[in-house]
């Protein structure tokens, strides 16, 4: 069987180009922090970002200004407040936006996941469209005469996506929420995976339906223990809230952003690095926090 | 505790405590984070043990204990009944099997649309906020909507910026009709009083016990006459769970 | 909370009614094989039955002449041969027959699922088509111009499905092979279900991701073990398959067919009496079978 | 086992063999239950370890072990690398992302037609089967397709009765690139020989060793020249693992 186990910087540097769309997973719950850096510290350029939810993550890739354009049905500090950066791109007109709402996101990703180039849906029939998505059309059902909404598919380049588990060749077991994650994953063409554990085939299979993405369908998979901090691991960790308040903070004022990618990115270039930024007490103390089932 | 002034309770949970008497009766619940989880979960522990909360990351009979920032957090995962995708919540969304929703906004107008979009243009607004998230869905397509606003006037207008999650009142009652939609919001709870929608927009339509007919209305911008109904009373069971809530 | 255990005379007497349109779950796996029964014994008439691949519960029902209509992708004994009664009935022109392919059923319930008239799909558009489905109509995606087949929504009145485990509440626990249950199950107004066994919500909610139904959009849970026989339940028995092969000798006999009925249908009036003509020493033997994790 | 006469195997191995021969380099295969599912699983345990098995019941990476009845079977579920439902396995086909499937049917015609559901018309039957199953959606969806025949020449007929799973040829190559979908069977594998297909349908590509160009054609009703390439000869990895299949 072919192996899929890659290290970080050999897996973003070969399979992201610029000018790639890259969907990025996580719903609160497991969000590709550490993985997902690795574009920053590569200097990637002219990247489209998507998914429905997007958080604190997407914030720090406008920041550091590789990115041309993002879709998205929200942009936020959840509960705490606004994207800051993403907000100063948006006035400053940096970068393209295309806002749509959660539910048509999860159903373009859903379009292209299904191999159609669209999908029918009673939404964004009603209210004021963001003018980024002035060009949606409408579709009419043949048998009802049912006026639908024709949400476009979207099918991303690459998905990078947090999971708990995966075996060598490549399948991907996750629980807990999971959002959008795997449908974005599964409508893109490559999916590059970390995870807090690789476990063996044979465990794998005591546990099928915990499989979520076959081996077949995963580009590589990488070892990243804490790759989802200051998100949380339903089973290793939990989530850090005072981080996403902090960042709040940060984030409003250019400099003192520039200042944190510099500690939690840019100088984190191992993993080691990085959890030692989170550093053992806040460690064992996540790892006590709630976070689910083992 | 029945003696007590309604006044001496914080703002957020005098909006959950009237949202979750309005509970009563339904199954099923699409809630988003603050108020409306707050609302819903002091009406499962009181007036309303059969009612399921359902969240847009997935969760499905949740019972979050402790604090949450995002609909994916912990406290939502632990001890929800079961955890599916956000596209089978959705899709039971637009397949109308969820019963109610609740909602919130920066900005709310006389015909309850909400604006969690920008402050100004959309092109060159005052303020960009978070955009809809799972909003506008809900507002289209849940049978029966309530919006839960504090009662800050600034959020109080006539007409949104944006309309983010759409509204009700006679021209988009049409539509809605025309769409096969939900029939948009029919209740608009602040921290003072209760409103309903009819064709012209909202009335107001009783207030909370200890507040007068100037607070309920103190800095809104609609022409609203005093209530018919009687002020309105909380459940003691209610008020006796308020501490469970954050 | 409501409760939702009932028994099966009333949870079917109750709610379904003469001409209903059924989804019958279970694909190979879970076949609700004791519960469905039940609407032989009550002499339901003119009920419609739906699923993508069906096996010998609807030539059972078929053959007791309380089906109107039958809608599918595949009717047959698998690996084994035909359908003999819906072959007679085919004949003798005494059913109504729509005919599918088993991806289309699959779209046309998860197009009701997701609460739109119709679905886009690429299949259906060259071949020959049954002449039932000559309504079949076509779409046009307004993006691309990709000519799609319309498959339209299918929305059955109950669904009746067989899980391992629900709680009292009616949060219903699946694993294993799935194929159409879950979705045709939540495509359906009404869901009853029958279960190997109730557990309690505590132990329920251990594993929120082991659940694939919600509590408030179930009707009715009876406690069934040994439902599912002659099919199979992971981690409870396995399949009989020396069964299925009887069963096709059986019913190629109108009359040796009326006499199996009577034996495993109308004289299991209870339960126990189902699992007494299975016989001890043959659910020792299905117990110790291949059933998959427990 | 190389002196071995290939006639002294069983005719279901026969097809088997040369089918898992055509499975090198794939990295998943679209299986149903019986010969397609037997060859598919000697490819994985010989020539093809990269193969991953598809079964429409949301079996993934699966290789029964013991004969399976339906692709739902408790064989198939046993040591599956992943369970999902048949949704996903049937998205997965139509965007393209299974690259090979494996079909057999009771009747094939020249254009590599597949009939599963009537011998006689379509509303009035001589032999009622038991429908399309998946079998339509595969052939219309899959990028390549091969299908597997034992060498019946009553199953071999010019225009099958009822296309259940379209075939290939001039015509039915326009349409298939105008509703983009695959391009339907390439290959043909009985007990005796290979064929493949061409804009005028199958010509004859190979035969198995030790059978004659007689034999290969021997009841087909197509006009089919003798074959260019040299016999076919089995991997000896393969011939060797013919017992682990049923």
């Amino acid at each position: 069987m072919i192996e899929k186990i890659s290290n970080i910087t050999e897996a973003i540097k070969k399979n992201i180009n610029d000018n790639d769309t890259i969907f990025i997973g996580g719903f609160g719950h497991l969000i590709p922090f550490y993985l997902t850096h690795e574009l920053i510290r590569q200097n990637k350029a002219d990247l489209t970002i998507c998914r429905s939810g997007a958080d604190i993550l997407f914030d720090q890739l406008i920041a550091s200004k590789i990115i041309k354009k993002v879709i998205f049905g929200y942009i936020g500090n959840p509960s705490v407040g606004l994207s800051h950066s993403f907000n100063r791109a948006y006035k400053s007109d940096i970068i393209e936006v295309e806002e749509w709402t959660n539910q048509s996101m999860i159903l373009r990703l859903h379009a292209a996941r299904m191999g159609v180039s669209y999908l029918p849906s009673k939404i964004l029939q009603i209210g004021d469209k963001p003018s980024n998505i002035n060009y949606l059309k409408s579709t009419i059902c043949p048998y009802t005469g049912d006026l639908y909404s024709a949400i476009p598919s979207l099918k991303p380049d690459v998905a990078l996506i947090h999971a708990q588990h995966a075996d060598k060749y490549g399948n991907i077991q996750m629980w807990g929420i999971d959002g959008d994650t795997i449908e974005g994953a599964l409508a893109s063409d490559k999916i590059i995976v970390s995870v807090e554990k690789i476990i063996n085939n044979e465990k794998l299979k005591e546990h099928p339906e915990m499989t979520v993405i076959p081996a077949h369908r995963v580009t590589s998979v990488i070892e990243l223990p804490w790759g989802a901090y200051p998100s949380y691991v339903s089973g290793y960790y939990s989530r850090d809230d005072d981080h996403y308040m902090e960042y709040d903070q940060i984030s409003r004022d250019e400099e003192k952003l520039l200042d944190y990618l510099d500690e939690w990115v840019h100088s984190s270039k191992t993993l080691k690095e990085y959890q030692e930024m989170i550093g053992k007490e806040r460690c064992n103390s996540l790892e006590k926090g709630q976070c689910g089932k083992k | 505790m029945t003696q007590n002034n309604y006044k001496d309770i914080t703002i957020n949970k005098r909006i959950a405590m009237i949202a979750a008497s309005e509970l009563v009766g339904y199954r099923s619940c699409f809630v988003g984070i603050g108020i409306p989880s707050d609302a819903a979960c002091l009406a499962k522990i009181t007036v309303e043990k059969n009612l399921n909360l359902i969240y847009e990351s997935g969760a499905i009979g949740a019972f979050p204990h402790t604090k949450s920032y995002s609909t994916g957090s912990p406290s939502i995962a632990h001890g929800a009944e079961m955890i599916t995708d956000s596209l089978s919540v959705f899709s039971e969304l637009q397949a109308g099997r969820i019963e109610v929703g609740l909602l919130s906004a920066a900005q709310i107008d006389k015909y309850g649309n909400l604006n969690s979009t920008v402050i100004g243009s959309y092109d060159n607004p005052k303020v960009r906020m978070v955009g809809s998230g799972g909003a506008h869905d809900i507002a289209c397509l849940i049978p029966n909507l309530f919006t839960l606003m504090p009662h800050e006037p600034r959020r109080f207008v006539d007409k949104v910026d944006f309309v983010t999650s759409p509204g009700s009142g006679l021209e988009l009652d049409k539509l809605r009709s025309k769409y096969k939609l939900g029939r948009g919001p029919s209740l608009l709870i602040t921290d003072r009083a209760k409103f309903k929608m009819s064709v012209d927009g909202w009335y107001l339509h009783s207030i909370l016990k200890d507040f007068s007919y100037e607070d309920a209305i103190e800095g809104l911008p609609w022409n609203l006459k005093p209530p018919a109904s009687e002020p309105i009373i909380i459940n003691q069971d209610i008020i006796s769970s308020l501490d469970a809530i954050n």
